[in-house]
């Protein structure tokens, strides 16, 4: 069945509950209303309250209390709405989630995942791309999906997976991106990146909605005779540098491209491993695209000239080639 | 009945406004059926007072203190002319007329951020110097269940700060009902587990909703601290404009309807004497002035390259 | 009068460890004065039950239990025996034995934490499973100021959760009084706004705290709901085992010297006709068990690269 | 007169109280008891209640109210009393204090000081190195001082500052480092690095304790005849790239070292600033010091472990050194 990005995560938080009473929701507006740009329709239709549960806008406490249910047997998805309130659940998630299985030298885990919804949307609604900070925190894993099959066999990874997994989705994909996704599907072991575009000239390495914006710069790039190879990251942490090291002993040329800011983003960590493990295969310096040093502003023009788009890619790629 | 008079008069420009918000808008957060808790929360202050409204339908709180309408639509319509260039969201306003702007849309962390106006204002007060501001901040029934709530008024609380705190209680966050955020008590109820007053009052009703304000607001000048304040009113649309609200019964909206709060006013202004057309004439005027800033800013630029900033992030 | 005597052995082992920690360890927070409140929250639980004790003083809540002293004595010294292998704050314990570990030391999140495992407990009921544990977590009144203990109560008092909140109310923060974070009223009185029971009671009286606890505990087990109870108690030393506390009046300390729950009970126990050679055994026992305890596990390695573990951070 | 590293801050903070009235003090136990570490020693003393003001343990309510007080005309400098807790203010920094400016087109700014103690300490406790975090985000300005007198004539401009400027504090440098600071000195503006030694083999940039353990690491290399440059960066946000590109071109070989967590951690940003802008001016490729992915244990044994120090900055700079 052809499916929109968000109904494959949804569909797959489905199977899990149907195989597991273990997993269950806690989210605001995941009832009824069907969540947050629907990211949990028919779920409350077919599980009820019991298993789709509402929580008041308590962030830190949903969080928490879903760690400790999580501890104390249970496979809980709690659901951030969007990005921006990550910061209110932060300490839950770098201190309490990410420290549980090492802190109790391995006697307890915390099989929770937290799910949350980041970058700009199309309603532009709380657009907040934080994902850098948590790759820096042992202890999390750090999931970002960019294809609409990805997305719900990460999401079944993600609820078996017996650590703290940040699900993170992006909301240009949401509705946008879509493709074949069977009812019955495997998980998607966490922690592997995958070349989404064969290609000889450059590698882009990409996140998200900028997976997109790059496969797309890299169509308009064939008629300059520019053979793009794209990799969507889709785990940020465990990081598959394998993946992009092999790319890069083709290509020669590196570009990294998300939608977060650029200065401090997961981008940084992508280049510096690649200068610490595989400077020699670099023909020229790597080339970042990333948000500009602005806060995320609001009004529709200016947030596109925000957002890192198709002609940021390929301005950087043309650089690398250049060099 | 001078002050209703007045209140209906911002009403029904709230009424207005937020209509015209809504239709050019799907995305906008009416105000339908809460422009009392609105209007009555921050009517009779001072210039100089601070005010903190709540993200839902606080352009009237603005324009009751000198903002001007046409940049307000400029901001829904991402025009050059709104005060934030484009930049916050659309419901924030301009600080140079003494409020908290809208920078974030985390709902509750500003209810430290206008403690601290308050707090400014008592640290001039323990200098010695002559300052009787106050702080009028107001929030949601759902927000009120974020730890900002607690921590502010606490710190409020111990530090005896010059600040009011209004829950605008319309039932409702998003599509979750009270119960299921809130066991049983009224919101007011949480005043006393920190030592300040707290009452519960008709929201739909702006003159005793009003009263109750400002005799908070006069607590607070007068350096006797914060209060908490809840006014019960409802949400009579969906929490977006285009949102057709399927999760709640249509029973109880009709209830609410019954009590739509402009309509509670214009019965009692003719109970005291005001002629029909001298509503409909306050009704007509709003409805008419409020098309006009429209059809005055659509013809403006949209906001550009000019607006986005990007050396302007840092004050120098 | 068995409950008390029995509290009495808990509460000197709890003295005796908490010296001895204090004297291996200056930056050990003792729990001397409090050992009441601690004992009295958390007796008569079933080993099945959660608990979720305050970072000070938890290990004696961990002992009632069933857990080694020599390893918590181990996690003190940083000895390879200790159940955390060195790797969480010596106060943690062992989540085999029903607890909520310290994993972090930011104060108040572990309250959601706690709740979370009610939230497991009520998941379980609401299945149809029979499962009549409840949680019990207890948190210094400081903490209670913390955004979490706000949200989470408010989501337990939502979800009638099986939890007791107990605050440990010391009456102090390090070096701030009470009066510098709370304005006025009992941290009970907050239990009202979440449409929730709260009980104050004199934390010094370690059957009179769980004669309370243990109905609020009755009421958790029966579906009821959360309780918030505060233990009313005193803070005999300084914050950790060096501070002298030169901040507070000596005479505050002398008040509550007189009313030191150990001396408290002793009195009561001789009353009812326990004889002084009785309960000096007790006395002597618990400092012998603690001192030999200290020497066996101070023969032990202390962890090392062992213990580090490099690839012990994700479960599999 | 001589001062450690604490001292200069407290005097420092002390002469902008002494010299602007709009100063003063939110945090817990900064009274009587002289601020965690003595953070604040003295301070209650010479100003009293009114401007060294204990607040209850409410992190978010703290930084929140210190903000409106800053948007309302007083300059507060607010203490996080460890990073561990900033976590718990994250929305009111990253949201709030970032975006007042640029959100209001600059009407209103936030003149505010987020003071917080980092790294391992004496005392081993709270010890989380967060700051890879902050420079992420526009609006913020980030100082991390390694010197007795920087840190005091940083915190001079921090206040001065007319942006949030979150000032971090080493805790093994707190009562270590000392050095002559006058009584009266000039701020240092924020956004400048320093070659703390000069050298021609190698680069070692650095922030906090690492610059000291950098500094030593350097002396024993002397006999190896391996001349090191240490750089300490000082200021996350600006960073002051160009000191560093400056030194690399003499060196050609570059370390870069800090407490924090490797993975993710700030040198991450430091290393791609360079693979984008001074790829040519490696002779080898760049190593990073940092700490393990693990949680940071607390037992000393175990922290001493985990702890980067001299070992591995020296290992680092073999490795370049032998490319
Ligand atoms: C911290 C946070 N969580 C969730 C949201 C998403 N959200 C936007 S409006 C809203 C409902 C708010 O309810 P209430 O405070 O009662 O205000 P109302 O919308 O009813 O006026 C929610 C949950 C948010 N903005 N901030
Ligand atoms: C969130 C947070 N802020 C500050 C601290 C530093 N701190 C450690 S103990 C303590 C006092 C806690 O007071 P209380 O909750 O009353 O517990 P008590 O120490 O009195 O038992 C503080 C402020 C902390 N650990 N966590
Ligand atoms: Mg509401
Ligand atoms: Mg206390």
């Amino acid at each position: 069945m052809r499916r929109t990005y968000v109904e494959a995560i949804v569909a797959a938080i489905a199977a899990e509950m149907r195989s597991d009473d273990r997993v269950f929701m806690i989210g605001q507006d995941i009832g009824r209303f069907g969540g947050p740009m629907s990211g949990s329709k028919g779920l409350f239709e077919e599980f009820g309250p019991r298993r789709i549960r509402e929580a008041p806008i308590s962030e830190s406490a949903m969080v928490g209390s879903a760690i400790g249910a999580a501890m104390y047997g249970q496979r809980p998805i709690v659901e951030i709405s969007f990005g921006e309130f990550l910061p209110l659940a932060m300490s839950q998630i770098v201190l309490q989630a990410a420290n549980v299985h090492y802190m109790t030298a391995g006697e307890a885990s915390v099989p929770v995942v937290i799910r949350s919804r980041l970058g700009d949307g199309p309603y532009r609604g709380h657009p907040q791309s934080y994902e850098a900070w948590f790759p820096h925190v042992p202890g999390l894993k750090v999931v970002m999906p960019a294809m609409a099959r990805d997305a719900g066999r990460l999401m079944r990874a993600a609820i078996r997976d017996p650590n703290p997994v940040l699900f993170l989705e992006n909301m240009q994909c949401y509705h946008a991106v879509r493709e074949e996704v069977p009812d019955e599907d495997d998980p998607l072991p966490i922690g592997t990146a995958r070349v989404v575009r064969e290609g000889g000239s450059v590698t882009v390495v990409a996140t998200g909605w900028l997976v997109h914006r790059a496969l797309a710069a890299a169509e308009r790039l064939v008629s300059d005779g520019i053979s793009v190879e794209v990799i969507d990251v889709r785990c940020l942490a465990p990081l598959d540098l394998a993946t992009i090291v092999r790319s890069l002993r083709k290509t020669s040329h590196l570009v990294i491209a998300h939608e977060a800011w650029k200065v401090g983003g997961f981008g940084a960590e992508i280049s510096a491993q690649i200068a610490e493990t595989a400077l020699d295969a670099l023909d020229a310096p790597i080339a970042r695209v990333g948000a500009p040093g602005i806060p995320v502003p609001s009004a529709r023009p200016l947030r596109e000239r925000f957002i890192p788009n198709e002609d940021d890619v390929i301005a950087a790629i043309h650089k690398v080639m250049a060099y | 009945m001078p002050r209703l008079l007045t209140m209906y008069r911002w009403m029904w420009l709230a009424r207005a406004l937020e209509r015209a918000c809504a239709e050019s808008n799907p995305r906008w957060f009416p105000i339908e059926g809460e422009e009392a808790a609105v209007v009555g929360t921050f009517y009779g202050l001072r210039p100089e007072d601070v005010i903190a409204p709540h993200y839902r339908g606080p352009f009237v709180t603005y324009l009751m203190r000198g903002v001007e309408l046409d940049r307000l639509v400029g901001q829904v319509l991402g025009k050059v002319n709104g005060y934030t260039r484009g930049r916050a969201a659309a419901f924030s306003g301009p600080v140079g007329f003494n409020l908290i702007p809208w920078v974030a849309a985390d709902l509750g962390t500003s209810l430290s951020v206008a403690t601290g106006a308050a707090l400014s204002i008592a640290y001039r007060r323990e200098s010695g110097q002559a300052d009787d501001r106050v702080v009028v901040v107001s929030f949601g029934d759902g927000t009120a269940n974020r730890g900002d709530f607690h921590e502010a008024i606490n710190l409020a609380a111990v530090w005896k700060l010059p600040i009011v705190y209004v829950c605008q209680n319309n039932q409702w966050a998003i599509s979750q009902p009270l119960n299921s955020y809130i066991a049983g008590p009224l919101i007011a109820e949480r005043a006393a587990g920190y030592g300040i007053p707290g009452t519960s009052t008709d929201g739909n009703d702006p003159v005793a909703l009003n009263d109750v304000v400002l005799a908070a607001v006069t607590r607070a000048r007068t350096g006797e601290g914060p209060s908490l304040i809840e006014a019960r009113t409802y949400r009579l649309t969906g929490h977006w404009a285009e949102d057709v609200a399927s999760y709640r019964s249509p029973d109880e909206v009709a209830i609410w309807q019954q009590r739509d709060p402009l309509a509670l006013a214009r019965g009692r202004l003719q109970e005291t004497g005001h002629s029909e057309a001298e509503l409909n004439e306050i009704e007509r005027t709003a409805v008419a002035d409020v098309a006009e800033a429209f059809r005055r800013v659509r013809e403006l630029p949209d906001v550009g390259d000019a607006e986005l900033g990007l050396d302007e992030v840092y004050a120098v």
